[in-house]
């Protein structure tokens, strides 16, 4: 069932291909499927606990409580995904969008069942709804797109008790679930958008926990109950859960009957796998394995890594305006120190990603050509050149937009001196080294660049200083985006979005932002060819330079079989086995 | 006028305890003491362990604050530290201590300590105040060797006599001496309060001599009173009190 | 006796209510909010500040203080804004590990502890107490993560005696297995703590004892005829012994700033480890509750020590 | 007046009482310590007997070898620091010869010592009851009753007034007469018959001092044992003394019946030490000093009379190379023979009198 | 009657030259000699003495021919380059950068650190002390109090908040930061001294000689207890080298820009890096031992110095 699909992709050089799939050689035996699959949670800290996706707010917990779904990140999904993460039928549930009517029919199927053998419900896939509405929340879920569903705003608001545009043909105990749309989005095609919410929540198993309370509920902390193929036995707070087989799954039932997620701290995996404490790493297509450790890891003999690429991209950000706190609208800035595009590229030219990439990425990571991941296959342009090492380039430039030498460093275009501050989350020490490199670089064609604080900034004074509406102490700084399994950038670079730090907008890139999620868009091929459209723009003004993409890998130990981490495999957790009773 | 008087002393030490660490209760170290010392006489204290002796000391000479009753020196009412520092009082009266160790600094030199006062009280040339000091070396029979020498490099006896010429170093009229002896081996003994006596014959100073020894304290002294629980319960010459002792508790200590 | 206690817990609640104001005062001028860096796609500045709102994180600081002191005396520490959880509920989990480790640690530390001290002592200036010296030198001077990785690394990797992270392990069943388990999990960290709390233990109690050994009424049992092991056993040991123990409540504290550096080190989820994290999210709740709560444990181990010495020591009895 | 009657007159008639059979003989005893790997004698080639019924009194200045002495007695040195040679032979046993077993079973039970400081010598942390008890449990075959029954015994034969109440105290609670007493009950818990005292009164305030002495006398006479008192407090050994042994720098100098050494004092060392105490009719006077000081262990000399040096006006041929006792009669033993030359500085023309002129 | 004491000897101005001469050459020797015996006689505790003499030195001298922002720059061809090459005689570390260059920057920063530290909280805490054990009473009541509070404050976790409170802290930021903390047990040590030595007769002398408190306090008792605080300050002084590592390693110390020995040890922060790339915390983690063991040898001597007893450089005869 999986297709030996890797994950080479052109445009810019990477070194390393490693496969999405793993298959131990030798036939899975009963002792194998007996044991236990040791999966280790890569984090720093204990996990939060939240097993409910409505309610959770991090990757640990969706990765420790994965089991409960078919897929990493899927918990209690409703439907199946197949390539470029669109919904196709055949999950829990499948979705029928009206584009006339401004609907989305949900129709769950006839045996789906809760691992406490209560049925799923139409009630059930509302209920997350309320959930992430409610006004006393602890869901960091709602936004702005929600509003589209009718009634959304008054219930947000404390006005009215129930959402109005959501409907139970055949009751709330039925199978069906209509939800009314203001308007209807391309993107509700694609899994992770954010119009429909794509799990369900038990809501009898729910109904006597206020929802402010919820996430501290022992229903939500200690037995919470899932659809997915398996039922958590046991959760150790922040440590460990471990698992068996959901007989009431309405899927192909899993062959391992026992699994358990234990967090390690990324000091110590390297150690864990080699002292073969674990089968492979949870996160699926996040893994957060470090790649410094990836050399130590690859030498391992009972292991082999597969990985794909990571759902997300670094990104240099410059700061070439502020944000009008009135209108909540970003405003582009004609005089900001960084507004000129040829500083901006000559500075995106000045860094060779690709050496960084190699040194310390070990292959892990390599130079990111354009604002949207190649994992997002049909939109991704890899055709785009981006910002290869150029210094030449660099220099001229800076020469031909004016930045003259003036003794040691250039001058802006009215000789005035120029210094530009850089802002950097502190983090590994090679993440440090790179803002020592960058800077070297810079420094070298010529730009005085600084630290803003004479070192990387504590994540926390860095998004504060960054997220103020106006600021000047960060001219130009590096971040990295994750996106969900919908692509679209509104979020980041936008008009109206508030992470868009630096604060770039123009009509175009506002056009073909829109154009994404426009009536056109629901053509797939009009569709990916705005996208592209998009990233060539966003090099050509070089307001955001993309900086690295990178794998999400794993070692996978040589008694799994079935290991698939692809998109389009909705049987995760159903398809492993093991062919021994340890970890080879 | 006597040199001294000493007018119904009390010496009451807080005792602190309970819940809000209230003073409870008061040790009456010192409960109305009255006494004269005269100019060029040795008066002496005697009483048993804790009958309030050092305490009446410290008290006259300032170290102890007294509870009530009044200090009058020349006729001057010195109990107040202030009038203390207007007349030469501080100056005037000096203190020796029983044990000779600890009352000389472990860290300084004879020469330091001994000049401490000159330092304080008077202000002398260098070369004037270490020509002082090896006199008063010299009175007490020390040699100048001693000058750079450190306390624990000297016999007790020694030590003693080093504490006395710190207490003459000001010519002060009273020396008030807390068991000056009563540390020290019998032949040591012999010779401090020989020099005792000797300074007392040369410079008409007077003494407070504090000891539970009864042979020293008759061996020195011209007047004696007799201290039990802080108060004096019987005074007279030596003789009164050697030859006719009235009170029980005097008896007692005699017998 | 009594009294003397209960003066001391109220002198306690003022200085609690410093630390208290002190602690809520820095952790709110750490920079950030909990929100920041919470680079949601879905959160919007509008979802932050409701969420803001919601947690009163918008009052001055005197306000929230109240609402927090106020709360604080209902026995409610507030909400972890990391973990959605109550901060009571998060320190009872958390707490309950970081204790079993530092009582298992102190059980060890004392265990080691006095009888080395007490060997040094008793053989003073021989070969076995210059070995023991050696070995509180060497201990006291390499830093005490260094000896946790190397440890862990040593035995729990390379060996693989021991497990690495977690308190429990995950396949543990049913009381014993549990039990059995959680006992696994500590002993590494356990000994390697304790190898390092000994140090201060045995150099004390190594001249307690060549103290004891020199005094007058070691002198005096000697002239009653009682053999050298009997003078050790009744007199030396006994005299030299109990102040320690009486500083035991002491030592717990010192156990709980180390315990940091374990948890770090061998992923165990106790209060170090919940600390830290909430330093790096700017979880005040967690923050604030977590230092007055050490805070407070730093008093009880204080006063614990005092009243056991005045238990243990006639002469500090009061009566 | 009469330097020896005056004390006489208190002491009443129990000087008369004649001693009986000698049961300790300490011969030529030396005790060195260690110091920087040499030793050096604190107590040396001293010979001592001590009969029953008697108290022997030592004195001396501070440092001249009484403590040093006393514990060697007791085997109480530590045996790395110290060398020992001689021997004491204590009712038929050479005690220098006994081991570490041997020795536990005399200590306490034949022979007790009294030591200085009340306070440090009793355990802070026992009830005074089980410091009594203890030398009982090793000594004697008693029961938990009699010997708590012996405990209450002996605390009132040492005059404590509660002694119910004061077993079940702890040292810091009572006042140091009190734990002076505690100290000698239990020196003599064990009925020994050798009781050293090392100094028992110096800590103590003047009344109490008489009391802990007749403490003492009252013990002796029940008893029957024989007694070292050390001091250095002449008043004292006047008082209770039948013998008295004066020491100088580690030696025996003088040794006689009370009398023979205040009525008749031969040793420079003492008649300087019975000078130099302030008496009562000549109290104008200048008291007498030896001049000089005792040299440090290290700084002894080898040969010679160890006293010579602070006599110096007496001419070095009036001491002996290697001075011995000299006898003269009735137990009366000296040092030396520079006591047949001796006199006073200020004394120079009455030579061959000072001796009657100073009693 | 009253008769001058000036009058009672003769001492001409002549013979005061004479006789200061001679009694200067009586003199005992000054504590620095009697210190300096100790340490001959001592050859264990010479060796640690000179070693870490010649080793702060060194690092000193060394650290000024190094240009700091220059070595600390990355070197990405010297990513973990393995040690005994020509360039990199001890490897490098992760940013490529000489480890031998950040020993030597970095262990003076955290010497200049342990002993700002050391400076800093053993004057505060001995003055607290001092004040306190002298006059007793109800100052010496308010000041136990400060000092009880201090106590109660859970150091570690407040030292971590006051860290990240601070928006740029340097190495001068963290001395004074961690100084607030590390004063207590100086204090504590100094006061119970000094209200013994308070008691003392030679005080009360002093003050009857008219000596003023703080006089007295400083010139009087302060030397007396000069023993326990070298003692004490060389003791505290190893153990301050040690807090910077311990923060640095929990990433609250040093920022990186700035070596020192701990952020150095913090790259053993990894089970596997400590044996792959070993050179890179090795080192500066035997230095630590080495010169604690030697502080710890050299304060032992100290100590022997302040009790005559224990004494071995004793002038033998
Ligand atoms: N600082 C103090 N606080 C409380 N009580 C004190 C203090 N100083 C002395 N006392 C008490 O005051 C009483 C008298 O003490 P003082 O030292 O004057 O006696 P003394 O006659 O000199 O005794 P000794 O002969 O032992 O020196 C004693 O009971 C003592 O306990
Ligand atoms: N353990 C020891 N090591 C070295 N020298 C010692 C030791 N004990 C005593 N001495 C020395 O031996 C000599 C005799 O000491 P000892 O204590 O016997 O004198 P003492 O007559 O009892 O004096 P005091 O009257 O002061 O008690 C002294 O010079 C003393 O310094
Ligand atoms: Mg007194
Ligand atoms: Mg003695």
């Amino acid at each position: 069932a999986c297709s030996n699909n890797s994950s080479k992709q052109s445009g810019t050089e990477k070194s390393v291909s490693l496969p999405a799939t793993y298959n131990a050689s030798g036939k899975a035996t009963a002792a194998g499927n007996n044991s236990t699959l040791k999966i280790a949670e890569v984090n720093d800290a204990p996990f939060t606990g939240i097993s409910s996706p409505t309610l959770a707010s991090n990757a640990e917990d969706s990765d420790v409580f994965a089991p409960g779904g078919t897929q990493w990140g899927q918990i209690n999904t409703l439907f199946n995904v197949g390539k470029n993460y669109k919904i196709i039928n055949g999950g829990m549930a499948n979705q029928k969008l009206d584009r006339k009517a401004k609907t989305a029919t949900i129709t769950l199927r006839k045996d789906a069942r809760w691992s406490n053998g209560a049925k799923v419900t139409a009630k059930d896939v509302e209920y997350p709804y309320e959930i992430i509405g409610n006004k006393k929340t602890t869901s960091q879920q709602y936004s702005s797109d929600y509003a589209a569903i009718k009634g959304m705003a008054a219930y947000h608001a404390g006005k009215a008790k129930t959402i109005s545009g959501i409907t139970y043909p055949d009751g709330q105990n039925g199978r069906t679930v209509v939800i009314h749309f203001t308007k209807m989005s391309p993107a509700m095609q694609y899994e992770g958008n954010s119009f429909i919410w794509a799990s369900v929540e038990p809501y009898e198993y729910f109904k006597n926990v206020p929802i402010s309370k919820l996430a501290s509920s022992p229903q939500v902390r200690k037995h919470p109950i899932f659809t997915g193929p398996y039922k958590l036995d046991k959760v150790v707070q922040g440590e460990s859960t471990s698992w068996s087989p959901n007989k009431y799954f309405y899927g192909k039932q899993p062959q391992v009957k026992h699994i358990t997620i234990q967090v390690v701290s990324s000091n110590n995996i390297v150690s864990a796998f080699s002292s073969k404490k674990y089968d492979f790493a949870a996160g699926g297509p996040d893994i957060v394995m470090p790649s410094s450790q990836y050399p130590k890891v690859k030498a391992l003999k009972s292991y082999t890594v597969t990985g794909v690429p990571q759902m997300g991209y670094s990104y240099f950000g410059f700061n070439v305006g502020h944000m009008n706190t009135k209108t909540g609208l970003n405003v582009m800035d004609k005089n900001a120190k960084m507004s000129n595009k040829n500083l901006r590229k000559a500075m995106l030219y000045a860094v060779d990603m690709d050496a960084v990439s190699k040194k310390f990425g070990h292959g892990m990571t390599w130079r990111a050509n354009t604002l949207i991941p190649p994992t997002f296959k049909n939109v991704y342009n890899a055709k785009a050149p981006g910002f290869k090492y150029n210094m030449k380039k660099a220099k001229s430039l800076l020469n031909k937009a004016g930045y003259k030498k003036q003794g040691k460093w250039r001058t802006d275009p009215n000789g005035k001196k120029l210094t530009i501050h850089f802002g950097g989350m502190s983090g590994s020490a090679a993440t440090e080294a790179e803002y020592q490199y960058y800077m070297q670089q810079w420094r070298k064609a010529g730009l005085n660049v600084k630290m803003t604080t004479g070192k990387p900034m504590e994540m926390n004074s860095f998004y504060s200083t960054i997220q103020k509406p106006s600021q000047n102490k960060i001219d130009v700084w590096t971040g990295a985006w994750s996106t969900s399994s919908e692509p679209t950038p509104t979020q980041i670079y936008g008009v109206d979005a508030p992470y868009n730090m630096g604060h770039f907008v123009t009509k175009k890139n506002t056009q073909l932002l829109n154009s994404l999620n426009s009536n056109k868009a629901w053509n797939a091929k009009y569709r990916a060819q705005q996208f592209k459209k998009w990233q060539s723009y966003m090099n050509s003004q070089a307001a955001y330079g993309p900086e690295q993409f990178s794998m999400s890998w794993t070692p996978v130990n040589h008694r799994v079989k079935g290991y698939n981490v692809n998109a389009d495999n909705n049987n995760f957790w159903s398809d492993l086995s093991l062919t021994a009773a340890n970890p080879k | 006028m006597s040199l001294i008087e000493i007018r119904n002393l009390k010496v009451h030490y807080p005792i602190r305890g309970g819940f809000w660490n209230r003073v409870v209760d008061t040790v009456k170290a010192v409960d109305g003491v009255t006494f004269d010392i005269e100019a060029g006489e040795t008066y002496g204290l005697v009483g048993e362990s804790g009958s309030g002796k050092s305490t009446t000391a410290k008290a006259i000479i300032g170290l102890e604050k007294a509870t009530s009753g009044t200090v009058t020196y020349e006729g001057k009412n010195v109990t107040k530290a202030e009038n203390r520092r207007k007349i030469d009082y501080n100056r005037d009266v000096q203190m020796i201590f029983q044990d000779s160790l600890s009352s000389l600094n472990p860290r300084k030199r004879i020469e330091d300590i001994i000049a401490e006062p000159l330092r304080n009280f008077e202000h002398l040339s260098k070369d004037d105040e270490k020509l002082r000091v090896l006199q008063l070396l010299d009175i007490v029979g020390l040699g100048p060797d001693s000058l750079y020498k450190y306390p624990h490099q000297f016999s007790g006896g020694q030590r003693q006599r080093i504490g006395v010429a710190r207490a003459v170093a000001t010519h002060p009229r009273l020396i008030i001496a807390d068991e000056p002896v009563s540390a020290l081996d019998l032949s040591v003994q012999a010779q401090v309060l020989n020099f005792m006596k000797r300074i007392q014959r040369e410079f008409g100073i007077s003494y407070l001599f504090i000891s539970h020894d009864l042979g020293v304290v008759r061996h020195m002294c011209n007047n004696i009173a007799i201290m039990n629980r802080g108060r004096i319960v019987e005074t007279g010459t030596r003789d009164d009190i050697y030859d006719h002792p009235m009170h029980i508790y005097t008896k007692r200590l005699l017998a | 006796m009594w009294k003397t206690i209960l003066r001391r817990i109220l002198i306690m609640i003022p200085e609690l209510f410093i630390l208290s104001v002190l602690v809520f005062l820095l952790a709110k001028a750490m920079p950030g909010d909990p929100f920041t860096g919470s680079i949601n796609p879905r959160l919007s500045p509008a979802q932050v500040h409701h969420l803001m709102e919601l947690h009163g994180l918008y009052d001055p600081w005197y306000q929230q203080y109240w609402n927090w002191i106020v709360h604080l005396f209902h026995g409610d520490l507030g909400i972890s804004y990391e973990y959605t959880e109550p901060v009571v509920d998060l320190i009872k989990q958390r707490g309950a590990n970081t204790l079993w480790l530092a009582l298992f640690t102190m059980i060890l530390t004392y265990g080691i502890g006095l009888p080395l001290g007490i060997y040094a002592g008793r053989h003073e200036g021989k070969f076995q107490d210059t070995l023991v010296r050696i070995y509180t030198y060497v201990t006291m001077s390499i830093p005490f993560f260094v000896v946790l990785v190397i440890g862990i690394w040593i035995f729990g990797y390379t060996l693989n005696w021991f497990p690495t992270s977690g308190s429990i392990s995950p396949q543990a069943s049913g009381l014993g297995g549990s039990i059995l388990s959680r006992l696994g999990h500590i002993i590494l960290p356990g000994l390697l703590g304790a190898l390092f709390g000994t140090v201060n233990i045995v150099q004390y109690l190594r001249s307690e004892v060549i103290d004891a050994k020199h005094s007058d009424y070691v002198r005096t049992a000697r002239s009653k005829g009682v053999p050298m092991k009997d003078v050790y056993r009744h007199h030396i040991f006994r005299n030299s012994l109990l102040p320690i123990a009486a500083f035991a409540g002491y030592s717990i504290t010192g156990l709980l700033g180390g315990s940091i550096f374990t948890e770090m080190v061998f992923s165990y989820p106790g209060m170090g480890l919940l600390f830290l994290n909430a330093i790096n999210f700017r979880d005040y709740t967690v923050i604030t509750a977590l230092v007055l709560l050490y805070g407070f444990l730093n008093l009880l181990g204080t006063l614990l020590s005092d009243i056991a010495l005045s238990i243990v020591d006639p002469r500090v009895r009061v009566e | 007046m009469n330097l020896h009657n005056y004390f006489l007159t208190k002491r009443g008639i129990e000087l008369t009482n004649a001693t009986t059979g000698q049961f300790l003989d300490i011969k030529d005893v030396s005790t060195a310590f260690k110091i920087d790997g040499v030793y050096y004698d604190a107590v040396s080639h001293v010979n001592l007997q001590v009969n029953h019924d008697e108290i022997l009194a030592i004195v001396g200045e501070s440092g001249c070898g009484k403590s040093t002495l006393a514990t060697t007695i007791m085997g109480l040195h530590d045996p790395e620091e110290t060398q020992i040679s001689g021997e004491i032979d204590f009712e038929g046993t050479d005690l220098l010869k006994l081991d570490e077993k041997g020795y536990n079973q005399i200590r306490g039970a034949k022979i007790g010592m009294i030591f200085q400081d009340p306070l440090s010598a009793l355990n802070p942390l026992k009830r005074i009851e089980d410091q009594i008890q203890e030398v009982m449990i090793y000594h004697t075959k008693m029961t938990e009753k009699q010997r708590h029954a012996r405990v209450i015994e002996l605390l009132n034969e040492v005059g404590i007034v509660d002694p119910e109440r004061t077993a079940h105290q702890f040292p810091h609670q009572l006042s140091g007469g009190m734990r002076q007493r505690i100290i000698i009950a239990i020196a003599i818990a064990c009925k020994p018959d050798l009781i050293i005292a090392d100094e028992p009164t110096t800590a103590l305030d003047v009344t109490i001092q008489a009391q802990i002495l007749d403490v003492l006398r009252d013990i002796q006479k029940e008893n029957h044992a024989g007694i070292i008192l050390i001091t250095h407090d002449l008043g004292v050994v006047a008082e209770t003394a039948d013998r008295v042994a004066v020491m100088y720098a580690g030696q025996i100098v003088e040794q006689g019946t009370a009398e023979q050494i205040f009525d008749n004092p031969k040793h420079p060392y003492t008649r300087s030490l019975l000078r130099s105490m302030p008496q009562r009719n000549n109290e104008t006077d200048e008291l007498y000093v030896i001049s000089g000081m005792v040299p440090s262990l290290q700084k002894m000399p080898k040969q010679g009379d160890r006293f010579a040096p602070r006599i110096p006006w007496i001419p070095t041929s009036a001491h002996e190379v290697h001075p011995t006792m000299h006898d003269l009669g009735e137990g009366h033993l000296v040092r030396c023979t520079c006591y047949q030359n001796f006199y006073f500085p200020d004394q120079v023309n009455e030579k061959g009198a000072t001796e009657h002129e100073l009693n | 009657m009253k008769r001058d004491i000036q009058s009672a000897t003769d001492i001409s101005e002549a013979d005061l030259q004479r006789l200061t001469n001679e009694a200067a050459q009586e003199a005992t020797p000054s504590a620095a000699k009697i210190m300096w015996r100790e340490f001959v006689a001592d050859k264990p505790a010479l060796v640690s003495l000179f070693l870490l003499v010649f080793f702060v030195l060194f690092v000193i001298i060394g650290s000024m021919f190094i240009d700091v922002p220059k070595m600390m720059e990355t070197n990405i061809m010297g990513y973990y380059a393995k040690p005994f090459s020509v360039q990199y005689w001890l490897g490098a570390d992760s940013g490529g950068r000489s480890i031998a260059k950040e020993l030597i920057v970095g262990s003076r920063n955290s010497i200049c650190i342990a002993i700002g530290l050391t400076v800093i909280s053993s004057t505060f805490g001995i003055c607290w002390g001092l004040v306190s054990g002298y006059f007793g009473g109800m100052v010496d009541l308010a000041m136990q109090r400060v000092y009880d509070f201090m106590m109660i404050i859970p150091m570690l976790m407040t030292i971590i908040v006051i860290v990240t409170v601070i928006p740029s802290y340097n190495a001068i930021t963290l001395t004074l930061i961690l100084s607030i903390f590390y004063w207590m047990g100086t204090s504590r040590l100094i006061r119970s001294r000094t209200l013994s030595e308070s008691q003392k007769d030679y005080v009360a002398a002093s003050k009857t000689s008219g000596t003023g408190n703080f006089k007295i306090i400083f010139r009087e008792i302060m030397p007396n207890i000069s023993s326990l605080i070298i003692v004490d300050t060389t003791l505290s002084f190893a153990e301050n080298i040690g807090v910077e590592t311990g923060l640095s390693f929990l990433g609250f110390g040093l920022p990186i820009g700035t070596p020192s020995l701990g952020t150095l040890i913090a790259n053993a922060n990894d089970p596997e890096n400590i044996t792959t790339y070993w050179w890179t915390w090795l080192p500066a983690a035997l230095e630590i031992i080495i010169m604690c063991l030697a502080i710890s040898y050299i304060g032992q001597v100290m100590r022997r110095t302040t009790n005559a007893a224990q004494r071995r450089g004793n002038d033998k005869k």
